[in-house]
């Protein structure tokens, strides 16, 4: 595939790409000390542009393209009708400061995707604001501090966090203020229960629990550690990132967890937009949802909706009402399913985690070799030999597969995290096993094809070293700073 | 919308392999008072029944595309070219993720590398991270960088009483996690000068915006001087369409640069999802907060673009990293790539200008009925894409008529940000309003004091 | 929407090295005398403006996304799935042209062979082109392909007078290249075998449609032999809704098979584009018009697809090719394959089964109301999708009511295709239509008469 | 690239991808003899059938890809917005047979369209009503037909086609019930004026002239032809495909010609769709236009439309009323270019194409060298050797261009035929020069480089012999017809 040429490589000065839109008012004189000479942007030809983004968009992966087994990413399908949808003028042209009167239909949607969200996390409080995941935790920790305090209990700043985390937990932690503290993990891949108890003083705050936890595994014992964080003064946070293993199949909120974030870009089949936007809407228990992020939807009549701000709200986490067009696309994918739709999308996700959990672990050892949710961690070097997780990874390219995540959680060495989600056939699943069952010959035969890989990419294996070194993270320009 | 492609018989594959006999035989480990508890929800709908409700939940809004509006305030209607929607509905964009994998994500990658380098010239900054949530979002984070970065425990940050107050609002609830406080007068009718006696020695960063919430431009020259004579940093907080136009605050010695992207090809979406634009000098590239890409070569020495800088990050520093930022907004970066790439650098100048005569035509139409006055507390001050009307009466109830009786979606309230201020209103005005629409409102509001 | 993308340097250096001085030096060939006309066409608008202007157009037109709708008549409104559009915006796809170098064109050659395929299948035939233009121009070289296939210069066609008007409208027009002539009875009402005694030793091809342009399933059973039995071919063009559910045309031996691919995913827009479906025996593979996708091999072994048996066709025979075809509907054709792909087996069968259950319903509602006949002139017949009613008024007359005071588009005014039947109207029930919009009609109706 | 398995491959016994549309009406017993076992369709999830064509989409080359010379064809840009316009549900959504009350504005779209076409061409009237460039031809053929036989001469059945004609061009008239008779070119590339004279007698019907020619040629001595023909009763139908030469520089009825398709496809920018649809408009001089095929809009009052025929209507072409999709799409081109947008279109489709001309004529033999069109024809054996144009062809795809059309026109050997059109930048059209004097110098040097071409394709060269000898034209299926 050749080379793709950048946006500034392509523009030519004084090229017009567009009829700027028509002045049809007089003009009025602008203050010249106040104006630029150039705004540095480049000149390109309307087909240009549209090249160059379909010829870029052909050297990118998304689940679109193929299987993208992405653990703790779910990356599951995204349905087509939800972009129709969320495109309509009725949804995507309208102001979020318009009088409430004039987009009720939007607040009923967000209403019932609160309740819904209620209903499916056991809560009995959503706020819909958080951006995305991370943003939800730190929301979460932010509420957990306002009740503290509320509470006269400060002094709580101790939060503990499995060393099976996500990164986003600590950093969650420590932008809200807390003190973060790694709780190793038991042989079964349990948060170990003992290690919680010892840190259970005045001083904790709370604990953030991922359940399923990023192992792919169901905490054995969670309702003995729920109530043992409870019976300190803690409080329990739970990392939805991992609910699309159990919706319809557990309620977070029955099992004791006071906040939670939800991945609406995971769990609810919002697009992951190569990289963004998500949707982390949060649900806490009675007692924490004063403390939710505002505005959020409530009823104030029949069929009628306005915002407004919970009791003791924390504030708000973004500009407006959260990522709307994202809510819109959730509400679509809850609605196609319903309760047993949403039940059953899974338990196939678990079916799929499990088949090929199964298939895998003769060459792929696992660590944790238990019934797996949504998702299961193994060694990327077959057989225990010297090949990398990373080469596997590479390798995989070849095959037309993205690979999983890599190297998370960090307990695991040369871990390979494998979420193949319910979406996925049976068939595709048998083709990615053989893939991964011919790189564990291929890492005892010939494992210079998989140092060497991927062979069969746009670009070969990139230097990720030379790129933090020498640091070119704009085009660099004949002239100074483009101002 | 059918998600498990499983047959029967494929099922029970499955399940042999696992060695299960059931699907319920999957889920042991979860206690059994909890498991497959009934969730009260709406029956499942087919694709075209969802259809039709979406539909009718939609037609219940008033949309922009049927209604003019002068509603701004921190979103805004621009024109969104096709090329646009064309590039975002790309599979392979929109249902890829991070490109954690850079050798099957060349193209996001090199999409956002040279968002960074077009968010560099027009900030006129040294670096751009490849985008964050929302502006205000943006503009929390770079408080938190500079109160990071300054020296000596400083906490305290002096804030223009005329940022966007939403914007304002994040940084207070981003500062719950710090020992943080914020500092300034509460008249947003004071320029960006005034606030030079309040920087001090403790001060970590002075944060200012241009075109402010009430549409004026502030007189950023020397202001950086003083802020970093000081030791503290310079955050400017700014429309992005303005830097068509206008000298950037990188010009002025900003040391951040944020904005809220939504401007530039991103509908408004009732306000998300957006996207938070951020730039930085490239002294403070190791406390940039969010993703990075840079430029490298393969193997066999042909250039490809990587996300670089990772020990910044959660995923890598886990509690010291400098945000916990993961999922960003790499679909409105791309759009913002789209959109710029499309109006290039005369067609975006001239967006910005339309901006300029437009709302100037508007703010001399209303200011000539007698009984209005525009921009009373600041008449000499310039102003961009928006201004302030006084109006003898609420600006609810006069929203109200323009709504009812003459189809128009009116400003906003500045009552709601302000208090006191229940009688002014602000009135956006951008390329997409036409002569015909301003003067319907002119001559409306004229109609309303008469 | 700036074409081109020349700037003034560029062109000085291209019309240097063309060696003319300036850009009208290019046209001394064309006669002074006309060059460079002035055309009275409006100023050009910007992409802006035009999109207001297009947008205030559509905005003038009651359309079916709004309407409950119950025209059909030859278009109809089927649901289309989201994939179908997403397929349809690939540039990749629609910007491209015939695949004229396969191996630049695997994508769409690939597809095309997978539409021939199911089409053979639905249809139950062994040949399918790659489109035709519409159902009409389909029936219209199914006609000339029969006259050309019949022995000894036979030049009657035989055709029921319940084929769609408007088809038999392009069959007549084709036929006025040639010295063929159509026969039949003109009252829509007979069946297809009455239409028997008419096939004689002369004849060239007997065309019925099925369901016919009444909405009634025409017994194909036996139609085959007898005309097989004289020399002539059987032409059977069917709705491609009604081969969800029921036996093919090739099952009762028809030779060629032909359809309007509309109802396949794609939008009525006003009648076009839309898609002909052309399927025959095998035997007239060498006769088949238009483009004819055949699966090979590489020059490595590897499966690929290519344009075969262009020797049929005009850029090869020339005056002596099937047909001048050569522009065709090839994305029609891609729509039509999305959408059967999407819904797969069994949910076009129940797309098929609603649009039966939905009729029979409305006929049932209608025929309840007192004073309203349904398919008087054949009460028995089997009905699919479209079904007749007898008013006592004008049916111009009452579509206007029921679009003033119900909201609704009516059926269609069979006095527009038959004289004589200005008050019979041919009523439309396809999945869109729901339970209430039906009972609406019914209602609706029932006050017009009581 | 992986080969794509066919829709039938991928499609597994009972799978369902859809939630079919909910019955809300009690059901009716169906005819169970008239029912089917099984429609032969295939099964699959939404995810698979999204993948495959996406998959598909990637192994095919489209405008939006890159630069694509099909000379004859006019692969110009398509504007994205007039996709989104022609998709708005009030034109998208509307019923050929509503009542004209309620399609007011696209019966004022399709009248406003008839009268620009009228003012572009020079003509009396238009029918939008053909599908596609063929089809226009045949109309015009037939309204040549009607009117000899409607003035006592229908004795007229012979139309004189030049060799360098398009093949609709015989293949209409004989269509159309003419006698297609050949005429030669001259040796400046023109049609040999000297051998129409020789066909003028009572016998000839008319003339089908393409202007510019199929070589790029402007016809030299169109003038007299036209006069020609008119002097012996012939008429004089042009074949407008390459109008994108002469919008806004010469309106061929100010030249005399009588009836003319338009190809919308190609001289007014709407896609060709991967072959289709297109859309071919036909004017007519006074005489001619109460022939035009009907139904076309009439102004039936100040703003208000009907539809309604001709006086002497040869009928209706196709079911409805032409291809509105794109006549949308035409009209959004025509009203966002004005007559200075599409003069200048014109006149630098003609620039580019001389531009690329004289780049090549040196290498690439030009066998009429003088100033082209908008495209032109040149013999692809570089240096006179032994190449083949489709060899040359071939290798191109190498550097990422699409060929150009080869071995037409039918007088040229080895015919090469280039149209850059106007929305090519001097980049790319430098680009395409290097490639192909690259090319000429392989040819040369390593003449299997090009016989074995093309390299980077997802198939290389493919075997059409076998093709056309084994006829595979469905999938095969175990069972037999799928009925
Ligand atoms: C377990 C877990 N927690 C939190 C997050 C953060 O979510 P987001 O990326 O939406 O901010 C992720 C994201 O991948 C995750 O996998
Ligand atoms: C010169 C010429 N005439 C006629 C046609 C036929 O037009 P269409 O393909 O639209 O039927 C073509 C098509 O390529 C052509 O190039």
């Amino acid at each position: 595939m050749m080379e793709e040429p950048t946006l500034y490589e392509l523009s030519v000065p004084g090229r017009l790409g567009v009829a700027p839109p028509e002045c049809d008012v007089p003009e009025t004189v602008m203050p010249s000390e106040l104006i630029r000479a150039d705004n540095g942007l480049p000149e390109l030809s309307q087909p240009e542009v549209v090249r160059h983004y379909l010829n870029l968009s052909q050297r990118n992966f998304g689940v679109d393209t193929g299987f993208y087994p992405l653990g703790s990413c779910t990356m599951k399908h995204n349905p087509k009708i939800n972009e129709q949808l969320a495109r309509l003028p009725g949804f995507a042209a309208i102001h979020p400061l318009q009088d409430d009167e004039t987009v009720q239909g939007a607040l009923a949607l967000m209403h019932d995707l609160q309740e819904w969200l209620k209903e499916i996390g056991g809560f009995a409080g959503v706020s819909l604001q958080p951006a995305a995941g991370a943003q939800g935790e730190l929301t979460a920790l932010l509420m957990m501090r306002a009740y503290h305090a509320g509470h006269g209990e400060a002094g709580r700043n101790v939060v503990l966090i499995p060393d099976s985390a996500h990164g986003t937990n600590p950093a969650s932690a420590t932008m809200a203020g807390f003190i973060a503290v790694e709780v190793p993990s038991d042989r079964r891949g349990n948060v170990d229960i003992e290690a919680v108890r010892a840190a259970c003083d005045d001083r904790l705050a709370g604990v953030m629990l991922t359940n399923p936890n990023t192992l792919g595994l169901f905490e054995e014992r969670i309702e003995e550690l729920v109530d043992l964080v409870h019976g300190s003064g803690g409080l329990v946070y739970g990392d939805g990132a991992n609910m699309n293993a159990l919706t319809g199949v557990a309620r977070p909120g029955d099992l004791g967890i006071d906040l939670m974030h939800f991945n609406l870009h995971k769990t609810f089949a919002t697009p992951h937009g190569g990289g963004g936007p998500g949707s982390g809407p949060v649900g806490a228990s009675t007692t924490l949802a004063p403390y939710l992020p505002g505005p959020v939807v409530v009823s104030v009549g029949k069929r009628e909706y306005a915002l407004g701000a919970p009791e003791k709200t924390i504030g708000r986490m973004c500009a407006f009402h959260g990522n709307f067009g994202m809510l819109v696309r959730a509400y679509a994918y809850i609605r196609a399913h319903g309760e047993a739709g949403l039940r059953g999308n899974a338990i196939h996700a678990v079916l799929n985690a499990n088949y090929v959990r199964v298939g895998l672990s003769d060459r792929y050892p696992v660590p944790f070799d238990r019934m797996c949710m949504h998702e299961f961690v193994c060694e990327g070097r077959p057989d225990g030999g010297s090949v990398r997780a990373l080469d596997v990874c590479k390798r995989l390219m070849d095959f037309g597969f993205h690979p999983p995540t890599n190297y998370f959680p960090l307990i695991v060495p040369e871990a390979l995290m494998i979420e193949p989600t319910e979406t996925e056939t049976k068939a595709t699943l048998d083709a990615f096993l053989e893939a991964m069952l011919q790189i564990a010959d291929e890492a005892r035969d010939a494992p210079e094809l998989l140092r060497e890989a991927p062979h069969q990419t746009p670009v070969r294996r990139l230097d990720e070293v030379r790129a933090a070194r020498e640091l070119i993270v704009q085009e660099p320009k004949a002239s100074s700073l483009g101002v | 919308m059918i998600y498990t492609p499983h047959t029967d018989e494929e099922r029970r594959q499955m399940l042999d392999a696992i060695g299960v006999g059931t699907l319920e035989g999957l889920f042991d480990d979860v206690p059994e008072r909890v498991r497959f508890p009934h969730l009260d929800l709406p029956a499942p709908l087919s694709e075209m029944a969802l259809s039709t409700e979406l539909r009718r939940l939609a037609a219940r809004n008033v949309n922009l595309e049927d209604t003019p509006c002068f509603l701004g305030a921190g979103a805004y209607r621009h024109f969104i070219p096709a090329t646009v929607d064309y590039v975002l509905q790309r599979g392979e964009f929109y249902t890829a993720y991070t490109p954690y994998q850079p050798e099957m994500s060349q193209g996001m990658l090199q999409a956002m590398f040279e968002y960074q380098t077009m968010i560099c010239r027009l900030t006129g900054m040294e670096v751009s991270n490849a985008s964050h949530y929302d502006g205000a979002t943006s503009l929390a984070e770079a408080v938190l960088l500079a109160i990071d970065a300054a020296k000596g425990g400083r906490r305290r940050i002096v804030m223009s009483p005329s940022v966007h107050p939403h914007h304002r609002g994040v940084v207070e609830t981003y500062l719950q996690g710090t020992d943080a406080t914020l500092h300034g007068p509460d008249d947003p009718a004071v320029s960006a000068a005034d606030l030079i006696p309040l920087v001090d020695t403790e001060t970590a960063a002075l944060v200012v915006q241009t075109p402010n919430v009430l549409g004026r431009l502030e007189d950023l020259d020397g202001l950086a001087d003083v802020v970093h004579e000081h030791g503290a940093l310079l955050i400017v907080a700014v429309d992005p369409i303005s830097l068509g136009l206008f000298k950037p605050p990188g010009a002025f010695g900003a040391d951040v640069v944020v904005a809220d992207g939504q401007p530039l090809g991103i509908a408004p979406s009732f306000g998300g999802p957006s996207l938070g634009i951020f730039a930085t000098r490239r002294a403070y590239i190791r406390r940039l907060v969010g993703r990075l890409v840079g430029e490298t070569v393969d193997t066999e020495g042909r250039r490809g673009y990587v996300l670089t800088l990772a020990t910044r990050e959660q995923h890598i520093r886990r509690a010291r990293a400098t945000s916990n930022i993961c999922t960003n907004a790499a679909l409105g970066a791309l759009a913002a790539a789209t959109y710029l790439a499309t109006v290039g650098k005369q067609g975006f100048r001239r967006i910005a200008e339309l901006c300029w005569h437009k709302s100037h035509y508007a703010a001399a139409r209303i200011s000539n009925v007698a009984g209005l006055t525009v921009n009373s507390d600041a008449p000499n001050a310039p102003f961009f894409k928006e201004f302030v009307v006084d109006l003898p009466r609420p600006v609810r109830e006069v929203n109200a008529i323009l709504r009812e009786e003459h189809g128009l979606i009116g400003g906003y309230d500045l009552g709601r940000f302000f208090v006191g201020q229940e009688n002014r209103m602000l009135i956006a005005v951008t390329e997409m309003n036409t002569r015909a629409e301003i003067d319907h409102l002119a001559g409306a509001l004229g109609r309303l004091v008469s």
